[in-house]
């Protein structure tokens, strides 16, 4: 059994079949990559994931336990992170402000009324939060006003702010789109390293192959809504129905 | 039956005025993204248009009348027009009546004159501030006109009457097989229905056909790529909100036979035209309208004596409880678009 | 602490420590300086008048300023004396007000209770004023009414017509010149009588809210016992702008007069627009339609334009009056400012001249002695004819005017015409008459 | 012991100080002089200034930390006094208990409101916010009569029961007391020609004051207040963290509802009158332009922007024009009255105008209120003494 199962699930969007009968099974603490075409169906299938969408049939376990229905911070609680396509981050708070605030809500929940106790106080999140900082290099960085980081920072600063939550799974939306190659080189490095340090499980979607080719140990290829092969990318790279369904799309 | 339809007439002519101010406020908004908190002042301008004109028309040669004498028993002095002396009593005075609907002519390049400087002098300079910040800056502004206003013209409401033609009434009625007086419309009322529909048609047809308005359609939905384009569309921005406050003024003008202005009267229809704006959806022209008549129709409807017996005060609350119930029910209003103005 | 009074202006010696003021505060309260709230010390003393200087009633407000200004003036002996040459007590002679020279403060009330209170404060706390003038509603008359009360000043109201006034809310501090809604329903009803007949069927459109509910009761009160049928009444939003909607159903409902207890911007609007329906020009059962306004005032006068042409209403004073007094006023005002003063600016002139005059009897500022030196005044000379001051409520009884739109104004003034001068004996009623019961005057505060 | 840090304490530590010092501050011109008329220190005024100013506190811990605006605010305020008033009318003339039940009505006004209201946001929630406000403004007015005295205002008469304080003798209305302390009893202080006035209403409403800033300093630097930052800040990223943003924004929407009652309680404490304009939406939107004015986010500007309105409401609008010929009468006779007609137009009947004027000139030259002012007068004088070039990135204001 895998930490994350989508089982029959179909999503239609009036005439559009956007996902139709999606079966996947995430083993645990691999990183596992989808790909497709545009229009393939992949954000579709990853806003189901973290609930945003509610699909027409079928279900999505995570560690046996259905998502559907749920309110992002309640999945999120459950031990699902997300990092979106661009950063999202606090922009208005300094970095370190923004590392802590995913702690307070792993120790607390998604909610409580703390409104006496001082930030500056809780010495454990703040040891916390910077020990984060420090394994994403940004240190030095803790109090600079996070909106006016560079964008490579910002994306940085978001797998931290995941990270810092050590989920059991994270989910990254096209991590290097609209990248330099250097950046994305940059982020590959910081993705095998997070990867290399601890036990966590990812489920990546990308376009640019160069990642999903360094980084995944399985990949699903997404044609139309609907999974056509998954494989080792080994295997993937040769295959006969992937070429098809990336003709005249990219290079493979 | 009758009562019902009454109302809806009545409904008809309260919501072309919420409409039509709704829809100068929505066009800035929509175009500039700015929230004008002095739109109503705008409006209040225009009817005093109507004011200035009348003033205008009735500038007066001063003769001293021997014969009469005034409360102090001085000899009265006697006022009468240049125009009854150009133009003889009959004429004259026939022009002086027609002084409300004359008064758009002085409106229309005034309220243009008065957008182009508040655009390029105020509103320019807060295309990328927070909209609490345009909030409060066309606020005091508000505040500031009104005063103006104020010092020129007094606080009391100056009487502004309709032509003579347009006073009384239609019996409507009669011609749906009423008996007599049962359903009554002021003509003047119908004159500002028609005139509303026409500006407000008008406008939609501007932006719908000429191109014109469809690069500042195009605008409204995405600038920059509009920018990027090479078209400048800042000049036409100016020159909507120029017609934005132009429709304000043109509104305000015609309102006056209706509503005596004075200074204040800006501040009270402003809250309602937001409220207006809302419920139809921030930025969405047709929704402005549509939600201006629906306000309308049931504000009358409230103030029927019926519903009044069963639910005392209904047709003091009935706009907000209308917009909370639709905002409730309906996000983003009755046709707003995504993420406008949520954030 | 001993009783609850108001204690302000203690004077600490000038050595003392403000520390110990702060710790123990009602130290002082023991020990008294002055035998009343503001006792004048210097040469002069302040009046207050509180008028609106913003908003709907702003030129009402300035009105009242500009008479209070000229009242002013004749206390300390500028300019031709108008009323006091004509006022029937001669205690004031022009040289001020028991050797002092009179000054004044000025506030804007905004025609809102709480405004018009923190402004009023402000005069008794900051400017130590003696007595406090002026307002434009009664709702404003009221709550600052209750503040002079508690403050141990008096209070002359200016213009408020509501019965509350000097009936529920009536205070031993305040006093009112002005008439109110039973005596306007009381003036009206005969008139109307005559000129519209005993069988007519009235609609109210009423102001919601304190003074239109009092006024819509007195006068459905004294038209029915006229003989008159009420078939609706409707209450109306304040500054509903568009009353088409309250409008529109009239001509249906069978009824022949509709009775507008509005005032201000509200009747304005809608008399306006009850013209603009024709209303004026229909038959109704055989009879032509009628509109009734019973509260005139000048602002609306001017602000409804032709539409007042020949409808009914009353008010306090009118500058056609042909009396010495008001002739006197009238020409002081008028050469001082170039147009006639309305009523709101005549019955604050008058009720400075008033609390002057009950001063200078008295002897004394002790708010105390000036309200028994004005309870049961018998005066004239003030326009309206001999006037009392009812003690038993702090009213002024005289004469009331009913007025009529004029067909045919030739200045901007005369607008109004003077249709009957309502005998006082007409509009007099028991101090414990039920439209006015519910309060108590209770007991002069001198304050201190 | 205040658990602040001691940037903090020491903002604290100035604002106790010249709240406790406002009567000799506030009166800085001798009595008889002409520009005494200048003079604010008197208790209403200066009772008016700190009962605003925690009004302009609360409100900003909900729009200045979560970018929520509600445009109806002033009816917390009303419905606060409103409970006061009758305290004091059916219970006792002691402060305490109008005060703390004016609190808790307000704030359970407040949950009802702010749950609905808090479905939308941006724009649609301040439509809402005002609607709720107008509503209750439209039936205090007129249909509510019985409970609210309508225009003319809620009002202690002769014959409430009182059950606590027992019926008194009619010899006149009780006066509002905290154990006997009467909040309107002043003592008058007179040096060399300057009076200052300490009233025990004023130093009550300041020391409550007080302790309401204290409070919005520890909310502001809690990580409940962080939370609340966050949500103005990215509401997506929140939800994605873990965190459910309503209940924050319930908490803080409630929180400020009860500054509001509290300030409406205070209110009426100092002066037993409830009236219904104080829920009109010009009254919601005031304290809007108070905090923004003041500097919305941080913690002194509220004060600040709730103290200058107040200002030129109450002494600007009193100014008239003989009091204008007082000043310039050392002029010839001719500039002075050329003087008088041109400050005319803003003083006295139009002090709306120059307060219209200044609204502007705050909002165009200082985008973060009258609080960016001082701190670019501060970076002036710094820089002019250091003689260096500070560093000209803009801080959050805090």
């Amino acid at each position: 059994m895998g930490i994350l199962e989508v089982k029959g699930v179909n999503k239609r969007f009036g005439g559009l079949q956007a996902l139709g009968d999606v079966n996947l099974n995430i083993q645990e603490n691999t990183v596992h990559a989808i790909i497709g075409p545009n229009g393939a169906g992949k954000s579709t299938l990853l806003n189901v994931l973290v609930g945003k969408l509610i699909p027409d049939s079928g279900s999505v376990l995570f560690n046996g336990q259905s998502v559907l229905g749920r309110k992002p911070h309640e999945i999120n609680q459950m031990g699902i992170s997300r990092v979106f396509q661009t950063p999202e981050i606090f922009g208005d708070l300094s970095v370190i402000e923004n590392v802590m605030i995913p702690c307070f809500a792993k120790r607390d929940g998604a909610y409580r009324l703390h409104a006496f106790e001082s930030v500056g106080a809780e010495d454990s999140i703040v040891a916390q939060a910077e020990t984060m900082l420090a394994d994403v290099g940004m240190l030095e960085k803790r109090d600079m006003h996070a909106g006016s980081l560079s964008r490579g920072d910002k994306r940085r600063l978001e797998m931290a702010m995941c990270l810092v939550q050590e989920p059991k799974l994270l989910l990254l939306d096209e991590p290097t789109a609209g990248m330099a190659r250097a950046d994305t080189n940059n982020t590959i490095d910081l993705l095998k390293e997070i990867k290399a340090k601890r036990d966590i499980t990812m489920v990546i979607i990308e376009h640019d192959m160069h990642v999903v080719f360094s980084l995944a140990q399985r990949i699903t290829v997404l044609a139309q809504g609907s999974p056509l092969v998954e494989e080792t990318p080994e295997n993937i790279k040769g295959h006969p129905k992937v070429r098809e369904a990336y003709l005249g799309e990219a290079q493979v | 039956m009758d009562a019902i339809i009454i109302q809806i007439l009545n409904g008809l002519d309260k919501g072309s005025a919420y409409a039509l101010i709704a829809l100068g406020l929505t066009l800035i908004f929509g175009t500039l993204g700015v929230v004008n908190f002095a739109h109503g002042a705008l409006f209040m301008i225009g009817a005093f248009c109507a004011v200035t004109m009348q003033k205008l028309l009735t500038l007066s040669t001063q003769t001293i009348d021997p014969e009469k004498v005034d409360f102090l028993g001085k000899p009265l002095v006697v006022d009468t027009p240049y125009v009854v002396n150009w133009f003889g009593p009959e004429t004259g005075a026939a022009i002086i009546d027609w002084a409300v609907p004359l008064a758009i002519l002085l409106a229309i390049p005034v309220m243009i004159l008065i957008g182009f400087v508040m655009e390029r002098g105020l509103i320019k300079h807060f295309y990328k501030r927070a909209h609490a910040d345009q909030i409060l800056v066309t606020f005091g502004l508000a505040i500031v006109l009104q005063e103006i206003i104020k010092y020129f013209y007094g606080a009391n409401p100056i009487p502004s009457p309709a032509p003579a033609v347009f006073r009384g009434s239609l019996d409507f009625g009669v011609w749906i097989g009423f008996e007599a007086n049962q359903i009554i419309y002021p003509y003047w009322r119908l004159v500002y229905f028609a005139f509303s529909a026409v500006i407000i048609g008008g406008v939609f047809a501007f932006l719908q056909f000429t191109t014109f308005g469809m690069v500042v359609r195009a605008g409204m939905a995405d600038r920059e790529t509009v920018g990027i384009l090479g078209i400048d569309i800042d000049k036409r921005f100016t020159l909507m909100f120029g017609l934005a406050a132009a429709v304000a003024g043109v509104a305000g003008v015609m309102y006056v036979p209706i509503l005596s202005p004075n200074y204040n009267m800006g501040m009270d229809f402003l809250v309602l035209s937001f409220v207006v704006v809302v419920v139809g959806g921030m930025g969405s022209l047709p929704g402005a309208v549509l939600a201006g008549f629906l306000l309308g129709i049931l504000q009358s409807f409230a103030s029927m004596n019926e519903i009044k017996s069963l639910i005392p005060g209904i047709d003091q609350i009935i706009i907000y409880l209308v917009a909370i119930i639709i905002l409730l029910t309906r996000p983003r209003g009755l046709m707003g678009r995504k993420g406008v103005m949520e954030g | 602490m001993s009783k609850s009074t108001y204690s302000r202006r203690r004077v600490l010696k000038s050595g003392a420590l403000s520390g110990a003021a702060l710790a123990m505060p009602t130290i002082f309260t023991a020990s008294s300086a002055s035998a009343f709230t503001n006792e004048p010390t210097g040469d002069t003393v302040t009046f207050g008048f509180n008028v609106p200087q913003t908003g709907a009633y702003a030129e009402e407000g300035l009105d009242e300023l500009r008479a209070q200004e000229l009242a002013v003036e004749h206390i300390n002996g500028i300019g031709d004396g108008g009323m006091l040459n004509t006022f029937s007590s001669k205690a004031l002679d022009g040289t001020g007000l028991m050797g002092k020279r009179v000054t004044f403060v000025t506030g804007d009330t905004q025609t809102k209770s709480d405004v018009a209170r923190a402004t009023a404060q402000s005069m008794i706390q900051k400017d130590g004023v003696i007595m406090i003038n002026g307002g434009s509603s009664s709702g404003v008359a009221v709550a600052v009414q209750g503040l002079c009360q508690e403050a141990g000043i008096i209070f002359m109201a200016g213009l408020t017509h509501s019965n509350d006034t000097t009936g529920k809310d009536r205070k031993a501090n305040g006093f009112r010149h002005f008439f109110n809604a039973y005596m306007s329903g009381a003036a009206l009803a005969p008139v109307l009588g005559n000129a519209y007949g005993a069988d007519r069927r009235a609609y109210h459109l009423t102001a919601d809210y304190t003074w239109g509910w009092t006024q819509e009761e007195s006068i459905v009160a004294s038209t029915e016992a006229l003989g008159w049928t009420t078939t609706n009444k409707v209450m109306t939003p304040v500054g509903a702008g568009d009353f088409s909607s309250y409008i529109a159903p009239v001509l249906n409902s069978g009824a022949d007069v509709l009775i507008l207890n509005h005032y201000g911007a509200d009747m304005v609007n809608s008399l306006t627009q009850a013209v603009q329906f024709g209303l004026r020009d229909k038959q109704v059962n055989g009879k032509t339609f009628e509109i009734v306004v019973p509260l005139y005032s000048e602002l609306m006068a001017a602000g409804a334009g032709a539409n007042i042409q020949g409808v009914y209403g009353s008010m306090n004073w009118n500058w056609q009056l042909q009396d010495a007094g008001t002739q006197a006023f009238v020409r002081s005002f008028g050469e001082k400012f170039g147009f006639p003063p309305s009523n709101a600016a005549h019955t604050c002139y008058v009720q400075t001249l008033l609390y002057a005059d009950a001063v200078a009897r008295a002897g004394s500022f002790n708010p105390c002695a000036v309200a028994e030196a004005l309870e049961d005044l018998e005066f004239d000379g003030m326009g309206n004819g001999p006037t009392t001051y009812r003690g038993a409520d702090h009213q002024c009884f005289k004469d009331v005017l009913v007025m009529k739109g004029a067909e045919s104004p030739t200045s901007a003034y005369d607008t109004l015409e003077i249709v009957e001068i309502t005998p006082r004996a007409q509009v007099e009623y028991d101090p414990e008459h039920p439209m006015f019961t519910g309060g108590a005057l209770g007991e002069c505060n001198p304050g201190a | 012991m205040l658990k602040l840090d001691r940037k903090d304490t020491l903002l604290l530590v100035i604002v106790a100080l010249m709240t406790l010092a406002a009567p000799i501050i506030l009166n800085p011109f001798p009595t008889g002089s002409a520009l005494a008329q200048f003079n604010a220190g008197y208790p209403d005024l200066m009772q008016r200034f700190v009962i605003y100013g925690i009004f302009a506190i609360g409100f900003n811990i909900l729009f200045g930390l979560t970018g929520y605006l509600s445009f109806g605010h002033a009816a917390f305020l009303g419905v606060g006094s409103y409970s006061a008033v009758w305290m004091f009318k059916l219970l006792s003339m002691n402060v305490l208990p109008a005060i703390v039940f004016s609190v808790i009505i307000a704030g359970l006004f407040a949950v009802v409101i702010g749950y609905v209201s808090l479905r939308r946001s941006g724009i649609y929630f301040s439509i809402l916010t005002l609607a709720f406000a107008q509503m209750s403004f439209n039936m205090a007015y007129s249909v509510l009569t019985p409970i609210t005295n309508g225009e003319t205002g809620l009002q202690l008469t002769l014959n409430d029961p009182r059950i606590l304080d027992g019926a008194r003798a009619a010899t006149g209305l009780p006066v509002t007391n905290l154990f006997g302390f009467e909040m309107r009893s002043t003592a008058h202080l007179d040096i060399a020609g300057w009076g200052f006035d300490f009233s025990v209403g004023y130093y009550l409403s300041a020391v409550i004051m007080l302790l309401a800033f204290y409070l919005s300093m520890r909310i502001f630097r809690s990580p409940f207040g962080l939370m609340l930052r966050a949500i103005k800040s990215n509401q997506n990223r929140l939800s994605y963290t873990g965190l459910n943003a309503r209940p924050y924004t319930l908490a803080a929407f409630v929180i400020s509802g009860m500054y509001a009652g509290l300030a409406g309680g205070l209110l009426a404490a100092m002066d037993p009158l409830a009236g219904a304009e104080r829920m009109q939406w010009t009254a919601s939107g005031e304290v809007v332009l108070m905090t923004i004015l003041g500097g919305a986010g941080t913690l002194i500007g509220p004060v600040l922007g709730a103290g200058f309105i107040k200002y030129f409401e109450n002494i600007f609008s009193k100014i008239n024009d003989s009091i204008l010929h007082q000043w310039f009468s050392f002029m010839p006779d001719g500039i002075e009255d050329f003087l008088v007609t041109l400050v005319h137009p803003f003083i006295g009947k139009g002090w709306h105008l120059t307060l219209g004027l200044l609204f502007m000139a705050v909002v165009i030259f200082l985008p973060g209120g009258l609080v960016e002012g001082g701190q670019r007068i501060g970076r002036l004088f710094r820089r002019n003494k250091a003689g260096d070039t500070a560093s000209p990135a803009t801080t959050p204001a805090e």
